[in-house]
Formats: structure tokens, C-alpha cells, sequence
């Protein structure tokens, strides 16, 4: 693709005619304005986008989107774009998709196109709740969560979606927060750029059912005590002045406070390309524990090939070996007679 | 109509115009494999036939016990060939299980062939008989040829230094080879296959290649039968054939109607019996470019077609009942973003898992009606197995042309059954018309074309086509989302008027047989054989009876109704509690009446004979009465 | 029927039989509540009354928009009421938008309060509008009210020191002062409803309750209505009543069921529109021992209900159209192990996503036919919202007696709209016996209960009982997996044979109105409200029609095919392409007509009146061409 | 439960009269010698067993068990049996499912279960096919594979179940081999004692569609260098003279030889007991790489209440705060208002 043939975009050019019927202050207004503001960015022609979504107030999202856009049925956006990939390699699918939609009723085939490793971005928008259907508790609300359907508190425990699509083989992993714009647009950029599944958990307000899910990292106080931020090749520190940091001890992690002979040698350095995924999955599961930070950025960025390519060039494999198939004699095969 | 002559051995050898053979044994004896290559043999030699394979739900049910039992029935004839037959002219039975399961279809007088070896106490235990039928006079009223096709085979193969299970897979040849003696037929076209077929292992091939020919020189030597028949080839239309079953020949229809359409073929798939055949056939197609893509479930399986359609591709997804139950809400949204697909349910027994292995009639309502809402979709049966091959590619077709998803119904029968089938040139091949929208200027993706009602085919990746579909109701034109009442109304309608637009192309229905009369039978899928038999046996007694067979059961043939009346009586025969009678008594009001078999087998011609007899009877009888 | 009197404030008071008041603004605005409190405080006075709520798909579509439009209708009357009426007497319009989507709906000369502090340029502007209504005359047709309902309710409240943002949320509760002024209603249940809403938060409570008063206030001082209005109590059978939903009714319904049949209620669901609200009730009703489980998909909710049966609870699933559709193949498993379950489809409008929050009676044939093979299922409708509670506790009863499944079918007017109910005392419910086998000799899990043909329901943990189920067929009586073409047969007509049994205790189909005669309407659902009104007024001219309501789809009531033959026409309305008219035109052969809305809304009386008027005029048409 | 109620069973017990339709040779022969031997010592009543299965040749399993037996349909038995468990929490539910019917139709299913820990059992046949279909390849089939829908071989990365299953938060995973009889049957009991969710891979071999598909595993000589047995509290050893052991390098594992100052106080100490899933995880992941072994045995057992046991005890909560539910109170409740 040369720059030279894609005409330069503006966020202008991705943004629809269509009202947006998302709520006043919902947070999926920010992924929005986050993915409108890079795919301009990407160099790529606007019409080779194909935004593909299940239900949910997430799954709204290619309305609004200049691009070709489908809407489908709950949970089975993963599914839909896989057969797009399979039969246009060339395009760019990402779907958007909530955590009812890709992990409650379409967790298999979440978990599937992850190992399959099939190139498609997918957008968990993660606001810990079903939106669209005005608040039932989801695979991702905290345990005793109560809601419509849980008015003595849910008793289900939850989903770690990074470390259930770890687990499911996934080859990029990362996490961002609707309202750390920034933060969230590299995180986009980076999936972009990878070559197969991309699985990117965005932490998002629904401020109408399940309002301040992710304050406790969000707030300006708590956040740099509440987060780590990876960076490849550089070390896991946190704190409101930098002073804290994470080390292995033994087959685990902890928690040091800087100084006092510790320093950021000491510390685990970012490998997002580590080839265990045993690393991201630790990485995953550290929030989990009293006194550590959620991680956000990019877990895991494993290469791999992508489903679509594999099955293109099987094709152009049997296609070289076999020549192009010849319909009439594929009609004629095998033993035949004639009748005069 | 029996010619009797004599051979070159000095025994006799009858010119017959029919016969029907069965094969049965243990899963484990490979009695598909043998029955399948007596059918290419005689297929070959330019008989007319059918076949009725037929086996059970388990690989390999526990050796010898009745549920194991696995069956291939063959009709092949001089003359036009329309059912695998109601009843065995020769059975060969490889143990007493077998045996015992298939007896009962044996004519009288007709040959069965045992393997002696097998019949001992154990056998016939596990069989569950009390005694051997071999030695207590219960077979006399056949021809029975107790043969020790073990011991034979072992002996033929002695020096080939094979151990003795491995000596013991090749029994089914030397009963092979026996049948081909029987019937006068040559050995080659096996020996080809079983060079190809064990091509890396040359001494399993010549195991069996000895057994076969040992088989076949043990009558020749023994004088075991008396007789031998000549079936001479049947006077088929010229050109050239090859035998063909219903899932190859939907796979081959698919691969054609991908080439005449210039698209790619996508199948989504998950395994189910008896449909799974038909993705193992489209995969191996992969320098036809085509894309088959072995889903996590029957949901990811269309859904994932779905998007291939959506892209451009001439996308199907193939299942049997219950994973069609699964697809439906997916074939809602298919209904409503109005993208060509085309679902081929290969109905099997149920209901729920039910009989796997076994044939039925009873998704059609399912296939219909059973989705959420209003969703019409254009539904169409295939009659035989090479009918198969047309009714994909004329899915297809309609599928493309009117932008919306159309359903093939196939049945277990038509899937494994197989029969003769001409090669169609090249030439006489269908267009399929494929135009991809490219032009931005006034594009809008709700559009329709005036004549089929269609919306414009506009992939991904067209610049200045950017649009969103989805499955919530959509304004007319724009396909903006839209809730308001009249809108809704309207697209219900249009949506309906496009698959009833289909109509506008289906050929009328032409009865077989009489054109008006007694009698009138309508009927589907793979009752075609047994239909088209009894019509023509009844009408050679004199009745005035006709038969609509039909191909398109949503929308139907818009002459339907008129033919309807220029009979006296309406009789739909079908393989379940009256699916068709129901639509057909609802539209045009007539009393049609139902005749059902679900016993996960075809219609015998006799049954459809007597059912026929039965209510012409009832028929005069009333009218008597009414005189009276 | 009106009578004029005057207050004792000097203003007209008319005494009238019957008001349609909507209330309508943005999805924000609160109009559900507003609406649903004037509904209790009629109710509570006294009248018969029925409701439509009517919203957004969105859960919060942009503020002023015409798709953010939500609306809450309410028919009360001292008279029956059957629907909440065509047009309406009195329009509450918050917004541009609100006033826009709804005037059509409005009766000439009815009366229309509106926000003006909402009607500024780009209020107009988000409602497509080029000029304001209020100034440009285009209301002269009505009497219009134009009310500065923002500013009002912010001077009511200017002392409790509240933001603007929250002062503003309570100028619905103005607007529904104001209304109770004009039907001369007690604001005291609204009053307890708030204290009983805000409990933690008394400010809240307080803000609401003053704006409610500011606008009752209002109306008494500055004469603002010329005319209040006083509507008696109705009439209804004495006994207690309370206001119910269909959704609350049906929760209501199967607790009581488990309750009467002495077994736990066990609820496997995944929320979806309309349907989410039983889920919601039933999970608050855990002191009645209900197990609700919210699982993953719908398959897993109805597959965990077929355990929960297994198991011995009284087990249901409530889905809508598009989860229906997923849960078709486990419905084959329920029919095929033969286990009660019930299911309810809250019908909605589609094909796929289609309108969720509208109403639609499209899945009667999903209901009856969207299964693979032969998998009938008994299938019951509400007809009101009070009728769900009766439907669900008859679907149990007959679940369980029959051991099968059982699919209820109600729609998203029933769901949400309203009625009175009368309380039934518990000594007049029904029982419902259930029988757990326990004895061990000569059990077979598939023996039958002669009358209803049952088969034992012989739960886990049941000493001696050990004993295997599944979906394969299975052998008569011992149930194991049995493949044998005859028993299959058998089977097959024993499931059907099963749901026909449920006719014996069918109630026959009496008509309402008259007994034979010109026209017989027959309908199911919740055509129930507009039918009946429209044949009390049709009869009122003197016409002879006669009204079957279905409460049974399958099996039909025994009698019904006599009864269709007492009347010269039959009128099958429906809210879909003709389900039901096609169901009785095959059984019956007889020429019903289908009248057809599919709007997403219910049908009008007059809509009803129309057709009937139609239908007959055509009838003396032709009688007349005959004639002549 | 007294252990004197319930009878003395034997192995006969537990089987059924039913033929077995099981091709001959089949792994599944010896899974069921295993599951009918380990039934007669856990002292439980045996109408309280319950098995669910599927749809596939291993979910034929229940009818070959004399207990209370529920053949669904493909995918669906987790969902069934988290309807039996609910509702009738003194039973005890084992689900048997091949890796089609849990990982391919049934993965949703199968991760929720696991997430919720509901008290059952999974013996998940994986022989890495499709049986009963007749040899179409499996999720966990290897890339590359050549079998009935994939002629020219399948392009799919194959699941790892243990680490999917541990990444969806199951409570107790495991390993073992249809023919290591003894161990399969310990690991069977293990399970058995297990509280909640308990997910146990049992390597199985189907020679009928893919003979010695676990041959590298199960060959008597490459046995003891392609297994490592985990054992709670003991090091990770392997090798023909368990001469080979497991130690951690850095976040990392690597395998080591005994000797030359190498003892087995350097190696690794099964803990399946670890709070931290990671390491459960770590061991999943490992036969992935080349030279490490593959881990049999208890990977993770980790204490957490039961589904069914919160669900049940809600109820009881509710009921005595609130006490039993009266019918005639909730018909009334609300208001209402008298017609005489
Ligand atoms: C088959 C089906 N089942 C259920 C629904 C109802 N439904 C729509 S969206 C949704 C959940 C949405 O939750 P999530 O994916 O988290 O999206 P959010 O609204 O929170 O962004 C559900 C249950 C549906 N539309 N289709
Ligand atoms: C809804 C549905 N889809 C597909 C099938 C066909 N089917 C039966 S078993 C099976 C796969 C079995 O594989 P596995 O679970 O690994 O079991 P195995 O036979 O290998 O033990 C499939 C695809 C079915 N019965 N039902
Ligand atoms: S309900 Fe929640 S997630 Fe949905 S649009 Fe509103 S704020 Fe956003
Ligand atoms: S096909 Fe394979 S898994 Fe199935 S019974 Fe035969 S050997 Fe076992
Ligand atoms: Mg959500
Ligand atoms: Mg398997």
C-alpha cells in the first residue's frame, strides 16, 4: 500500500450523519473519538474498514462510524467478521463489542478467533454491566454485584478478560481506560499495526447503570497509585511519584517501595514479546491481588500468522501444485461411462 | 421379464431386466465399501439404479450385536430405475445379526449368501437367536448359500503373509467377487480402485484383489450357484454418466455456480450426519479457490457465511435438524440485511438427536416458519441425488439474484444415496449473473431492482459505498435504522414480496402421469422414487393419476392451485406427520390427505401403491354411496 | 355520556365516562413513571383502565430527539375498558419532539399541555421543525396549553437548594400534578410512592412531591382549565384489585404454581427485551425458595431449566423472539425426554434484532413448528396482562400433568401495559398435583400414564430409580436408545398423540357476543382488548358476530371446527403476515380471512370496526350479486 | 452422610446392561473401567449420581453407568448440569464430554461453568477429534492436521485446554491418560473431593479417526521422559532414572539435570494449592516448548465456595430475614384497593 494512492483523512471523514444514541456522559463516546482520531492515522483507504458489531449499547458503535459497518446479532461479531477475513484478506475488520456480547453470550467464538489467531481488532468495551438491557450484572461485575437481576448480589465470579484470552491462546493483549485518550489511542495504534487477533479490553463508564465501575482507577488521585502503565522494555513502576515498582520474588511478583538499595534494575522489565505467555498471564492476574496495580498498555504482542493468510496460501499452495481447477473435468471425475 | 439362456460353463444364465442386492454385516465387515463398488460396477456397465445405504449411529457398534448391523442396497436395471427396491432379490449376510435385521426384505425364493464361519454359538448369541438358522430349516424358503467366506478368504491369502485379522478385512471381497460372478460382471473397475485406494500399501491391495478373485473363481470352480444374470445396460439419454450421490452432488453444484457466478464459494460449516460429507468433499476443492472454513459450532457456521456473503463470496453453510435449530437466529438476520446465502439442511430423523443415520421428511415446517418474526425464505427440495447437483446451483442462483437466503432440503437418503447421473456439458450450464454495486452516485443500500425487488451487492472495500447493515428494521431505501409503524409495515411487506418475486421464474408445475383425473399426488424430496414408480405401475392398471413433484416449496408454483383442481382427490405422501398437506390445505383449501411414514426409511413403491389403491377405493365406494 | 356540574370553585366539573390521557417527552424526562403513577392513582380510585407504554430502543436516544421519544398512554373509564384507546383526549408534550411524534394521535378539540420552556430554536431544530407549533397556529385545532413547566417547577423548589440538573428532573411530576387537578384525583399514592422510591434521600422525595403540588396548585389558581373532569369508579366484580403488568403477572403466576404444586421454581434465563422484567421480579422473590439463574446465552439458560426439571423443580426459561430462535433445539430435547418445562416468548417486533420494544404476535408459528423433525409442544397465549398470571399458572399445571414442554406466548403490550386485577383468593387456584416416582419395582421410564399418556417423573437421588435419558429415540417404555424403524413410528405418535390428550381438558370455544351469525372473529394474544371493544360496538348497531379468543394454539379446543361452521365469515385479526388464519384454514378447510397490522403496535378498535364493517359489506355484496 | 446408609458397592454396580457401542480398542473402554472402579469407594448413595453428557462418542458414557444418567445434546451438558446442581445441591454431577462437544460447541458453556465453580465434575475425553462424525479435526487437534475436513491439513492453533481452563478461573484442573490406570483413577478421586468446579483433561486415544495421537506420551519408552508426574509437595522430576528435574530461571522454568551439584532442593515444589493461577498456568504451558515435559496430575486445586452452595444459601439468608414467602402477602402486596 503507498501512501501516495490513500487520501488524507481527517477524524471528520469517519464520523456519520446518524444521532448518536448513546447517554449523555457514557463512556463509549471517548473510544469513539479515540478510533475516529486514529484511523486517519493509518494510511489506509476508508473504504477497506469494516466495522462489525453484536448488541449491546457498544454495539452501536458502526453507526457512527464512516465506514462500511454490520451490525449483527448478539455475540456472534466475532464469527461475521471471520468470514469477512476469510474471504477479503485485504480489508480491516475491527469489532466493537461489549462484555455481555463477547464474553457472556459470545464467549466461544471470542475464544475461538483468538486462537485461530484470525486478523481482526476486537473492542471490548468493559463497562461491568449489560447497558442495552438496563442493567443486569455481566461475566465481568465484581462478585456480589447487585443488580436488576441481582438484587441480593450476584454470586457468579467474574471473567479476567486478559487472562481468559491468554488462556485462549490470544497473540496481542492489551487493556486502556475510555477516558485516558491518549493512552488509549496508542493502545489502538499498536493493535492496528499487529498483524493477527488483536484483543483490547477498554475500561468504560455506563454512568447510568453501573456509574464509577472503574473510578478506582480513574479518579485522578487513585489512578497512578491504582495503575501500572507497560512499556516495552522498561520497568514496572507505579506510584504518584514513580516510587514504587514490581520485581519477581521467587515464581510470583511483589511490591517494593523505591530506594533504600532497590532500583529500577531491580525491577521487571516489559516484555510484551516474551514467548511464554505465562508472563502476560502473570501480568494479567496481578490486580487480582491486595496491593497491586492493574496493568494497562500491551501484554502480550506475540507473532504468529494470521488465520486468513494461512488459508489463502493453502489455496495458492494447491492452486500451484494442482493448477487452477478445471470445472469441467471436476465434473467429469472419477470413473465415468457414456450412454450413446 | 426373465430370458433364460445358457452359458459357456453350461450353467444356466438368465437375462433379467432387474435385480436388488443387498450387502449386510458388521459395522467392522466394510459393507458400505463393497456395496458401493457393486454400485460403480453395475453403474458402469450402463445399468439404471439406486442405492440405500444404510448404517448405524455408532462407529463401530459392539461386533456382531444387532445395533451394529450396516446395510447397502442396490437396484440396478435395464429398464428406468426410481427406489433401491422394495424387497432383496439376493442378500448377502456376513453374520447372523445382519441376517436376522434384514430377513425380512428378502423375497421369497430370492438367494442369501452366509458366511457359515460366523454363525457359530457366540454369533449367534450376540444376535440374540436360539438357534441356527443355518440348520434348523427356518431359511428354507429361500435359496441359501452357506458359505465359509472366512476360512476361503484365509486360504486365498495364505501366502501373502498377512496376519489373520488383516486376512479377515478382505472377506467382503471374496463375497464381492461372488456377486460379480452372480451377476456377470467384470472385477475390473475395483481393481482399479483398490490400486488407488491403498497406494502406498500394494500388498493390502493385492490382499484384497485375491480375495475378490478367489470369490469370484469359487463360483466359476464350485458350480455354488446353478445360475448366474445378465442385467443388459438400460437405455438411458445419451451422453456421459458417472454415479453420483446427493452431497457430492450438492458439492459439485456449489463449485459450479461459484465458477458461473465469477465469485468465490465460502462454505461455514459444523460436522453433523448426515450433511458433514459435503464440507469433507468442498474442502478438497481448494484449486477451485474455494474457502471452507470448519466453524466452533452450527452459530459461528452461518454467521460466518454471513460475512462472507456480506464480502462478496457465494456463501453456504450445511447442516442437518439440529443444527439448523441452531442457525435460525442468524438466518433472521440474513433475512433482514438481505445478503444472498444458501443453507442446505440434510434432514435426518428426530426429533431432537433422534436417528442420526436415518432419513426423514420433517424440517420442512422448520425450514418455513421457524425463525423469530416474519422472515420469509425461499425454500427448495432436491428429488435424487443428482437433482442434487441443479438444485444448488438454481439456489444459488436465487440467492444472488434476489439478495436473500434460500434453503435446500436434502435428506439422509438423498445425501448416501446414489444413482446415475448424465454430465451436464459445460455449455448447458446456468448463467449467474453477478453485479457488484460500484457506482457512489445516488447509492443507497435499501434500494431495490424493480423486477426481483433486490438491493444492491455493495462489498466492503468499494470506495464511496460506505454504509451500515444490521438486523434492527430499517428505513425503506436509506437502511438507516427506523422504528416507526408504517416503515416497519412496509419492509415486512417488501421483504415477503421479494421471495414471493421468485415465483415469477418458477416453472409450472407440470403433473406426471395424467393430467387430470382420480387422483393427484404432490409430493417433495426424495419421494420421488417411490412416487414415480407406484404412478407408473398404477397407471399401467388403467388409473387416471398424476404427480407434481415439487422442487420450490416457498413460493410455489403460481399455477399450483389450478392444477390442484383437475383432480378428484389429493394425496401427499411424505416422510413425516404431514408438513406439506398442512400448507397446501391452508392455501388452496383443498382436502388434500396425507399419507406419513416416519420410520427413518423411504417409502416402499408398494406402500404408495396401496395407499393409492386405498383411496381410489374409498373414493368409489363414497360415490357409490352417494348414488345409493 | 356527559353531565355538566360546576365546583365549588366556580369551574366546570364534567362528570364523563371515560379519558385517554398520553403522556410523552424525551426518554429522560420520566415519562414512564409519570405515567405509571397517574395509572395506580386511577386504578386505586377505582377505574377500569389499561395502559400503553410505548419507548425507545435506546436506553437514552439524544436528549430532544424525535427517536428519543418515550410515551405512557392510560384508558380509564367507569365503563370496561378494553384498550387503551385509539386516540386521546388529553396529550402531555414535553418536548417538540414528544409533540410531534404524538399529535396525530390526539382527538380534535382534545386538550395538549406543553413545556414552552422547551420550545426554543434548537429544541425545534432537534425535532426537524422549522417553526414553533405553539406560535404558528398549526394547534388551533386543539385546546393547547402552553405551560412554562421548567420554570414553574424551579420556582416550587427554589428553598430546598437543589442544582438546576435536578430541580428540572421534577418538572414530570408538575405536569402529573396538573393532570390530577384535571380528573380531580388524590396525589396521596403518588405521595407514599415517593417516600417509599427515595427512601435515603428525603430531599428527593420532597423536590417531587412540591413540584406535584406546585402543579396541582397551579391549576387551582390561575384557572389556567376552564373544566375539570370527574370520571366515577367503574364497576367491576367485587373483590381486592391491584394494578399488574403482564410481565409482573406471569412472576407472579409460576410462584404461585410452584407454590401450589409444592416444588421449587427454578428460572434459567439471559435477559432481553421485553422479556428482562420476569427475571427481575422472579430474582427478588428468593423467600419463595426461586432459584433464578442468569446464564451466559439462552441455550444455556433453557438447557439449565431441563436440568433444573430433571431435577424436580417446576422450570421455566423467558426469552423474546430472536432467543426463542436459539433455544429450539433444546426444545426438541424437552420433547424428547419428555420433561415439564415451560416457556415464555414476550413477543416483539423483528424479523432478527428488528424493533425491540415493540410489540408483534409473529412467533406463533416459531412456537408451533420451529423445531427440527416432529417436536410438537402445546402452546397457550395471554390475553391481557392479568391473563398471564392464569396462562402461567395453567402452563405449569399442564406441564407437569403431561410431562412436556409448554411455550406461553405474550407480547410487549401485555408485558408493560397494565390492568386492574382482581386478586384471586388462594382457596380458588388451581391445584397442582405432582407425582415423583419412588417405587422401584417394574419401573420404565417411558410407561405412560394411560389418561394422559405421562410418562414417570423419576428424579435423581431416587433410590432404585437409576435409569438413562437422552435425546436419541429411544425403545417404548424402557427408554433406551432404540433405532428400530417401528418403535420410532411409534414414538412419533406417542409424543403427538401426548399433546392432542391435552384437549380433553380444554374448555370448549364459547363466542363471545353472538353464538352464529354473519361473522365470527377469531384471535389469540392480545388482540383481545380491541377485539372485544370492537364487537361490543358492532353489536351495539345491530350486527351479528360472535368473538372466539384462543387462549389454547395447540391443541386447539375440540369443539372449535363446529363453531367456525355456525357463522358466514371468519375474521382471523393478527399482528403478523397470517399465522394463526393459516393454522385453522389447513385444519378446518374452511375460507378465514387474515386482517394483518404489523406496526409494532396494537390494533385500534376502530381499525377492528373497519374491517368487520368491510367484511360484512362484502358479504351483502355479494349476497346481492347473488341474488341478482 | 454416614457411612454406614450407604451400601457396599462394587465395581459391577456401577455397570449397566446396555451393550457398549464403543469401537474396540478405544480409549474410552479404559476411562470407564476407571469411573465404575473409583465410584464404589467415594461412600456415596448411588442414586445421588447424576452423569451428563453431550453429544459425541464419549458422551455415550452415562448409559454404560448405572446411575442416574442424561445423554443432552452437543455442547450443552455444563448448562444441564448447572440446572441439576441448583436445583439439587446434595447430588453428584459428573459431566462426560469429548474435546468437540466441551471446547468446540460447548467452550462457552464449558468456561462458564468453570468461572461460576459450580460443583461438577468434567472428564473431558480429548483424543483430538471428532469421533462420532467421524474423524473431522478438533480444537485441540494439532495445526497441520490432516484428517476428514482438512485434507491438505488444518490451519488452526489448537486450544490448550488446561491453560484455557485455568484462564477462565477453574478452581481445580487436571491431567491424566486413559491408560495410566492408576493414576487416572487417583486423579479421579482427587476430583472427586474436590469442592467445586473440577476440570480434568484425560488424554484419550480414539484408534478408529487418530490412532496414537498421544503415542509420544503414552509409549512405554517415552514415557518417563515426555511426562512429568505432578505430585503436591514434591519436585518436579522426570527421565527414566528421574534424573531430570524442573526449576525456575527468572520469571521462566527451564529443565535441568540431578547431579553435578543440581539436587532436587533446586527444583520447583508442586504447590497445586498456590493462590496464584499463574503458576498452574506455567505448568500448562509447558509442554508447548521443546524438551520440557508434559504435566499429569493436579495442576491447580484451589478452595472456593460452590455456585450451588451460594445460591442455596441466599435463599436461606433471604428467608430468614425476611421469612418464608406467603403467597396470599405477595398476590396483595402493592397497592391495591377493594370493589364490593
Ligand atoms: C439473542 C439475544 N439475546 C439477548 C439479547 C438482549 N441483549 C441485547 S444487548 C445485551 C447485553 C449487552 O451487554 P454488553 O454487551 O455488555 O453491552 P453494553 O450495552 O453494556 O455496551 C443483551 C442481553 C439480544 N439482543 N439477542
Ligand atoms: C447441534 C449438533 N451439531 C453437530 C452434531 C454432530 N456431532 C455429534 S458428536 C460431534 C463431535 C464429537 O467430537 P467429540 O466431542 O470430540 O467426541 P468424540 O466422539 O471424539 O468422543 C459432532 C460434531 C450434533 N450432534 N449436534
Ligand atoms: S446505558 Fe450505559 S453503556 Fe449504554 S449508552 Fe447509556 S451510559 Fe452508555
Ligand atoms: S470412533 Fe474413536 S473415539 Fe469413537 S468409539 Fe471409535 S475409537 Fe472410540
Ligand atoms: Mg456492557
Ligand atoms: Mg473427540
Amino acid at each position: 500500500m503507498t501512501a501516495t494512492t490513500v487520501p488524507v483523512y481527517t477524524k471528520k471523514d469517519f464520523q456519520t450523519d446518524q444521532e448518536i444514541r448513546w447517554c449523555p456522559g457514557c463512556g463509549d463516546y471517548a473510544i469513539l473519538s479515540a478510533v475516529q482520531s486514529i484511523f486517519p492515522e493509518l494510511g489506509i483507504p476508508r473504504e477497506k474498514f469494516v466495522i462489525v458489531s453484536g448488541i449491546g449499547c457498544s454495539s452501536r458503535f458502526p453507526y457512527y462510524m464512516n465506514t462500511f459497518g454490520f451490525h449483527s446479532i448478539h455475540g456472534r461479531a466475532p464469527s461475521v467478521a471471520t468470514g469477512i477475513k476469510l474471504t477479503r484478506p485485504d480489508l480491516h475488520v475491527w469489532v466493537a463489542t461489549g462484555d455481555g456480547d463477547s464474553l457472556s453470550i459470545g464467549g466461544n467464538h471470542t475464544i475461538h478467533m483468538l486462537r485461530r489467531n484470525v486478523g481482526i481488532k476486537v473492542l471490548l468495551f468493559n463497562n461491568r454491566i449489560y447497558g442495552l438491557t438496563k442493567g443486569q450484572y455481566s461475566p465481568t461485575s465484581e462478585f456480589g454485584k447487585k443488580a436488576k437481576s441481582t438484587p441480593f448480589g450476584s454470586l457468579d465470579r467474574p471473567f479476567d478478560p486478559l487472562s481468559l484470552a491468554i488462556g485462549a491462546g490470544a497473540t496481542f493483549v492489551a487493556r486502556s481506560v475510555d477516558i485516558f485518550q491518549q493512552h488509549l489511542k496508542e493502545t489502538l495504534k499498536k493493535a492496528a499495526a499487529h498483524q493477527g487477533s488483536a484483543f483490547i479490553e477498554i475500561l468504560q463508564n455506563c454512568n447510568i447503570f453501573n456509574d464509577g465501575a472503574w473510578e478506582n482507577l480513574t479518579e485522578k488521585d487513585a489512578r497512578s497509585e491504582h495503575v501500572v502503565q507497560l512499556q516495552q522494555g522498561q520497568p514496572l513502576v507505579f506510584g504518584k511519584n514513580h516510587e514504587k515498582g514490581i520485581r519477581m520474588k521467587g515464581l510470583d511478583l511483589e511490591v517494593v517501595t523505591l530506594g533504600n538499595g532497590v532500583t529500577e534494575k531491580d525491577l521487571l522489565i516489559h516484555d510484551e514479546q516474551n514467548p511464554n505467555s505465562a508472563y502476560a498471564y502473570l501480568l494479567s492476574q496481578m490486580e487480582l491481588r491486595e496491593g497491586f496495580p492493574a496493568p494497562i498498555g500491551v501484554l502480550r504482542a506475540e507473532q504468529a500468522p494470521r488465520y486468513e493468510d494461512l488459508v489463502a496460501s493453502q489455496i495458492q499452495d494447491v492452486v500451484s501444485k494442482r493448477g487452477r481447477g478445471d470445472l469441467g473435468a471436476l465434473l467429469q471425475a472419477g470413473d465415468t461411462w457414456v450412454v450413446k | 421379464m426373465v430370458t433364460r439362456t445358457t452359458d459357456f460353463r453350461e450353467r444356466k444364465r438368465e437375462v433379467i431386466d432387474k435385480a436388488v442386492i443387498r450387502f449386510c454385516g458388521d459395522s467392522g465387515d466394510g459393507m458400505q465399501i463393497t456395496g458401493s463398488q457393486f454400485t460403480n460396477t453395475v453403474a458402469l456397465y450402463g445399468n439404471d439404479l439406486a442405492t440405500f445405504p444404510d448404517f448405524p449411529a455408532e462407529i463401530r457398534a459392539p461386533a456382531g450385536t444387532l445395533p451394529g448391523v450396516s446395510g447397502y442396497q442396490v437396484h440396478f436395471a435395464s429398464t428406468d430405475v426410481y427406489t433401491p427396491g422394495d424387497a432383496v432379490d439376493a442378500l448377502v449376510a456376513m453374520n447372523p445379526a445382519a441376517l436376522k435385521v434384514n430377513l425380512a426384505d428378502l423375497k421369497p425364493n430370492g438367494i442369501v449368501i452366509v458366511n457359515v464361519d460366523s454363525f457359530k454359538e457366540t454369533d449367534l448369541r450376540k444376535a440374540q437367536m436360539t438357534s441356527n438358522p443355518i440348520e434348523d430349516h427356518s431359511l428354507d424358503a429361500y435359496r441359501l448359500f452357506p458359505i465359509e467366506l472366512t476360512k476361503l478368504t484365509r486360504t486365498a491369502l495364505q501366502e501373502l503373509g498377512l496376519d489373520a485379522k488383516t486376512m479377515d478385512r478382505c472377506k467382503n471381497f471374496f463375497a464381492l467377487g461372488m456377486c460379480y460372478w452372480l451377476y456377470n460382471r467384470s472385477m475390473d473397475a475395483t481393481f482399479r480402485w483398490l490400486d488407488d485406494k491403498f497406494q502406498g500399501k500394494p500388498l493390502l491391495a493385492e490382499a484384497n484383489k485375491r480375495a475378490m478373485r478367489a470369490g469370484y473363481s469359487y463360483c466359476e470352480a464350485t458350480e455354488a450357484f446353478q445360475v448366474s444374470y445378465e442385467i443388459p445396460p438400460a437405455r438411458l439419454a445419451p451422453g456421459t454418466y458417472r454415479n453420483i450421490s446427493g452431497n457430492t452432488a450438492l458439492a459439485l453444484g456449489f463449485v459450479t455456480a461459484s465458477q458461473k457466478a465469477g465469485i468465490p464459494l465460502f462454505l461455514g460449516s459444523y460436522p453433523i450426519t448426515p450433511a458433514s460429507d459435503i464440507l469433507h468433499e468442498l474442502s478438497a476443492f481448494k484449486n477451485f479457490g474455494v474457502i471452507t472454513f470448519q466453524a466452533e459450532d452450527e452459530i459461528a457456521a452461518v454467521t460466518s457465511a454471513i460475512g462472507a456473503s456480506y464480502s462478496g463470496a457465494l456463501a453456504i453453510t450445511t447442516t442437518s435438524g439440529p443444527g439448523m435449530a441452531l442457525k435460525t437466529e442468524a438466518l433472521g438476520l440474513a433475512a433482514a440485511v438481505e445478503l444472498p446465502l444458501v443453507v442446505c439442511d440434510i434432514q435426518r430423523g428426530g426429533p431432537s438427536t433422534g436417528l442420526p443415520t436415518k432419513t426423514e421428511q420433517a424440517d420442512l415446517l422448520q425450514a418455513l416458519f421457524g425463525r423469530n418474526s416474519e422472515a420469509p425464505i425461499p425454500v427448495l427440495a432436491a428429488a435424487t441425488p443428482g437433482d442434487c447437483f441443479w438444485v444448488a446451483l438454481e439456489a444459488s442462483r436465487i440467492a444472488i439474484k434476489y439478495m436473500l437466503p434460500v434453503i435446500i432440503l436434502s435428506d439422509g437418503y438423498l445425501a448416501n444415496g446414489a444413482e446415475p447421473w448424465r454430465i451436464p456439458a459445460l455449455q448447458d450450464l446456468p448463467e449467474i449473473p453477478v453485479h457488484f454495486e460500484t457506482n457512489p452516485d445516488g447509492f443507497l443500500p435499501y434500494s431495490r431492482d424493480p423486477q426481483t425487488l433486490a438491493r444492491p451487492w455493495a462489498v466492503p472495500g468499494t470506495p464511496g459505498l460506505e454504509h451500515r447493515i444490521g438486523g434492527l428494521e430499517k428505513q425503506d431505501l436509506s437502511g438507516n435504522v427506523n422504528y416507526e409503524p408504517l416503515n416497519h409495515e412496509r419492509m415486512v411487506h417488501l421483504r415477503a414480496a421479494k421471495v414471493e418475486a421468485v415465483a415469477q421464474e418458477i416453472p409450472d408445475a407440470v403433473p406426471a402421469g395424467d393430467p387430470d383425473g382420480d387422483l393427484l399426488i404432490v409430493a417433495w424430496g426424495s419421494t420421488y422414487g417411490p412416487v414415480t414408480a407406484a404412478l407408473k405401475a398404477q397407471r399401467a392398471q388403467g388409473r387416471r393419476i398424476g404427480h407434481v413433484h415439487l422442487r420450490y416449496l416457498n413460493p410455489l408454483p403460481k399455477n399450483l392451485g389450478e392444477v390442484l383442481k383437475r383432480y378428484r382427490r389429493i394425496l401427499v405422501p411424505e416422510m413425516n406427520m404431514g408438513q406439506l398437506v398442512m400448507v397446501l390445505r391452508a392455501k388452496y383449501l383443498l382436502d388434500a390427505q396425507g399419507y406419513n411414514k416416519i420410520q427413518g426409511r423411504p417409502f416402499k413403491q408398494a406402500e404408495i401403491e396401496a395407499k393409492i389403491e386405498e383411496m381410489l377405493a374409498s373414493y368409489s365406494e363414497q360415490s357409490a354411496g352417494a348414488r345409493r
